[in-house]
């Protein structure tokens, strides 16, 4: 096991990894910018070394100063977090070549599964469901109408060569695709020099679903359930949940085996994430893209399951088997994220960063929050916006509802405006209450209504 | 003036945790200032490495050196050469050899005043564009570990 | 100058929460500052029984209204009759008789100035001993709730 | 089901309550001292009103102002918490005389297991096991002798009238017991003009170990496992735990058995505690005394139960039956919860009140903080002087300690001296670890070591 672990990351998820560190014996060092000098990871690991100025190109991006440091502190591995350097195979790789353990996949399988074009063909391969549609461009209208016919309306064209919404048509029956279809190829033609288009299911009313897999270096590979994050406002996730409210236990079985199936095919190891987009129409999960690294919702999984998902993590890197099997993973009861951002929702959202005066942090049964915060802390402008991650876990989801709701009342941060606010209206809205949400409720509805 | 006053005086600082206090008179000029609510720890000294204590520490928590403030200070018109990676400080090219530089030795940007060896690789370390005058101090001892942003020298 | 007034000064600053007093004389500049980023909350509003809002509030946490600080207080050196238990105030001893007193009755701690019933008791208020004097000012409604402290009255 | 409830307390207590009742829709009018005026239950409750000033008799227990406060605020109950008025059997009287529901058990039930001595009769008549000895004062040598041998030495003789140490001796065998008695009979006789002496067993290495108790006004009483606070200092709980490290399956379902006969002898409902006297040599247990209320170390309960114990008291008493039966009780984990004071333990645990600087609360998966302190706020020296308690909840005793570890040593608290460095030092004791301790463990051994 190892002894020391260097943690090239900063904010909560440095909290967190300090935690399980320190839970299991392992001393932990920070590396940490100027501008996190009185942080609190920067406080509690046992080693904290600095590495550079704020801009994160210059410290939590640097890859040569944060490999100083490790070999520096001597230590025996790399927690990369999330972000930042946590999915850079060329780090991993020269992580791996000083002799140090990377705390993620080999850089082989970040290579295989970061490419989306890559990790689509490769789960098609392994008979894992992508989006349905042409196999490359078609040629004729009758080859188009053929495939629409099979994957069933709406379809979306889309040019190969496109992007920025040109070349793009929606088509809900015959004419509109044959119409369509003309339009797009001319569109593409002008606008790239290349009028290839493909069809494909256009998924309208969407969840995000994603599965927790976890491997060992052993090619052992288990699912640790799904979690729904259908509540985003611009690609951005909000609200996270499991299980979900809206698939049935085939479908999450079936999920899970998908997800692991992805996983070996990569040769994939330690902690993963495998997103779906689930078509609530053609009750139908596609796979999106693999993430190669702990997730920042990853405590909806653990509060479920009873595991520590980044003590799991730096055991497999170690060496270790994975101590259970598919079948010993069991959850128990609903658990809901909420991110707790420095961020004006009533504006745009826009960045709020500044000093925290008073701060109180919620607390009680079945509540747990992640945060790198205090009261006198200055959020520093120069990274994301996260105060904290609040983690409630009930019998059901009504009652996690309940506690969540508790829980933000009791919620006190002064000084930068928060998202707080936001959440307490979200989760009385009738339609989150009874989880009849797609993953544009936010942007298109909630925020309009 | 009597020494009691500023005894007083000073007493009265500590009590009401003020950090400015300026008296005139004939007849009169007060102003006093407050400690900001510096309510934060006192960041953790600006060498590398606090090591933690692990064990429980009856009293933890060490408490910063306090900063010699007060002292009209010599270096204060100095510019500092920091160091631009962590690693370790090399104040010689080889072991049999002379320091780079010592006090009073006349540096510019073009001038290696040290090697710091991060990643089996020897960085020469020169001072930054503009600075240029004679070190005044040497802040680091050879073979000693440094972070990002350790001052090395001092050059005025 | 007097040491003494320096007390004085802090002794203000820190009921006053300034952070920062600058006076000058021949003749007066003053300069007082406050604490900025009030890092605690402001005190519920000294009225009793603040209902939080329990929706969501867009704008939550009701702004204390300003303290208004610099106005010439005539009431500065009243004595205060306060609430003594938590319950409503009446100001006439039935529906249709007079009020207890008004501004400008002459009271002293044997002057009954109203009655707050709690738990089906009216209990009679008089003024604390040794207040004495006319009434200035009548801070409560008849059949108003008060808590404990509330102020009913200033007697200058 | 309760639309508003008056808390008749302050501090963790007050927020501990608040955060159960607005998780049940329930309205929360909280009663404060002048000297609790800026504190967390007063900003966070639904309506706070002043009663009196700092000294608690004016205020805190001050029955009339209290009353005319829930007259005032129109609330359908009051919750005592503990401390304070929680065991006053005429407070109860009196807000059930008002109409208001007193959220604890009847006042009868109140005074019936309030007098220790009416206590330990009541528990004798139920068949409850308490320190065996004579049927009252010994009459002659034969028959102190008699109990000696069935009892087994060491024993412990005892004036009726006695107190102080005086009139006390303690028996290790025959010789002793017959000169002890004589001594003790003369001692006696001239301290308080009164020579009547018993004899009783002397539990020289005991542990306390207590059951929760809960009932319904319908009769019927579950036993929700037990609490094993043997680590005190002169008597004043440090530590909690559950289960108990030293007690077989077989005892625990005895000791539960005969706290849920002993509450039904008295007529008892809502929460209770039953405690016991654990003799480590006998491996015998003896009941002490019953406290009729909620208890400072419940969360540990809770966390290895799964229930809000706060829920359940207020679900009683409005009527409602108990949601579930003694064989539906099923513990998971250890949990151990200790008592973070403002005091300074390296010097007589002398109390450290005052305002907190800076504030950081542990957290993490198995963490739970109940506090009512945050950065800013100063620790009126009116009261008691907890700052938080701390629990955490582990698969098994070990992993309990280790997170206990971790927690201790992230929790930071600028101001005021705490006891945190005692935990620290405490849990890493190897007795504590392997549990090797009696309730002198502190005082006699630990921190003289």
């Amino acid at each position: 096991m190892f002894k020391r672990i260097l943690i090239a990351n900063r904010g909560e998820i440095a909290m967190r990894i300090i935690r399980t560190c320190r839970r299991m014996g392992i001393e932990t060092v920070v590396v940490y910018s100027t501008a996190d000098k009185e942080s609190l990871p920067v406080r509690l690991a046992d080693v904290a070394i600095c590495i550079g100025p704020g801009p994160a190109k210059q410290s939590y991006l640097n890859i040569n100063n944060i490999i100083a440091a490790a070999e520096l502190a001597d230590v025996d591995a790399i927690h990369p977090g999330y972000g930042f350097l946590s999915e850079n195979s060329h780090f991993a790789q020269v992580v791996r070549d000083c002799k140090i353990e990377f705390i993620g996949p080999t850089s082989q399988a970040m290579d295989a599964l970061g490419n989306k074009a890559k990790a689509k063909s490769l789960a098609k391969k392994a008979g894992v469901p992508v989006v349905p549609g042409s196999d490359g461009p078609v040629k004729t209208q009758e080859e188009a109408l053929a495939i629409a016919h099979k994957i069933g309306f709406p379809v979306m064209i889309k040019a190969t060569a496109g992007g920025g919404g040109r070349g793009m048509r929606v088509a809900q029956n015959d004419v509109s695709l044959v119409s369509g279809l003309i339009q797009a190829q001319r569109e593409a033609e002008a606008a790239f020099g290349n009028s290839e288009c493909i069809v494909e299911a256009l998924v309208q009313r969407a969840r995000h679903i994603e599965i927790q897999v976890i491997g060992d270096t052993h090619g052992e590979v288990v699912a640790l359930g799904e979690r729904d994050c259908s509540t985003q406002r611009r690609h951005q996730k909000l609200v996270e949940e499991s299980p979900s409210p809206v698939i049935t236990p085939e479908t999450r079985k079936q999920m899970c085996a998908d997800a692991v199936k992805l996983a070996k095919a990569a040769g994939y190891w330690n902690a993963g994430t495998v997103e779906f987009i689930y078509d609530l129409d053609r009750k139908a999960y596609y796979f999106l893209e693999m993430n190669t690294r702990i997730q920042v919702e990853h405590p909806v999984t653990e509060m479920v399951t009873g595991l520590d998902l980044i003590r799991e993590q730096i055991m497999v890197a170690s060496g270790g088997h994975l101590p259970f099997k598919q079948e010993d993973i069991r959850t128990q009861g609903h658990a809901i994220e909420v991110r707790i951002n420095a961020e004006d929702w009533q504006n745009g959202f826009s960045p709020s960063p500044g000093k925290i005066g008073m701060y109180v942090a919620p607390s009680g049964k079945g509540v747990r929050v992640d945060s790198h915060c205090y009261a006198g802390y200055t959020i520093p402008p120069n990274y994301d916006s996260m105060i904290a991650k609040l983690i409630v876990h009930g019998d059901d989801r009504a009652e996690a509802i309940r506690f969540l709701d508790q829980a933000l009342s009791e919620y006190i941060i002064e000084g930068p405006k928060t998202t707080i606010g936001f959440h307490q209206r979200l989760i009385r809205d009738v339609r989150f209450v009874h989880s009849e949400i797609t993953t544009k409720f936010v942007d298109e509805t909630f925020l309009r209504g | 003036m009597d020494i009691k006053i500023l005894k007083e005086i000073t007493k009265l600082m500590k009590e009401n945790d003020l950090v400015e206090v300026e008296v005139e008179s004939e007849d009169l000029k007060i102003k006093l200032k407050k400690a900001s609510s510096q309510s934060q720890f006192s960041a953790p000294a600006s060498h590398l490495m606090h090591h933690h204590a692990p064990a429980p520490a009856p009293v933890a928590a060490a408490a910063a050196p306090v900063p010699e403030v007060a002292k009209p200070d010599e270096f204060a018109n100095c510019k500092q050469v920091i160091s631009p990676i962590p690693g370790t400080v090399y104040l010689r090219p080889n072991p049999d050899a002379a320091n780079f530089c010592q006090v009073g030795t006349q540096v510019d940007e073009s001038k290696v005043v040290c090697l710091i060896e991060a990643m089996k690789v020897f960085n020469e370390i020169k001072p930054d564009a503009g600075i240029k005058g004679t070190i005044k101090k040497v802040l680091v001892q050879d073979g000693q570990a440094v972070e990002y942003g350790t001052v090395l020298f001092l050059v005025g």
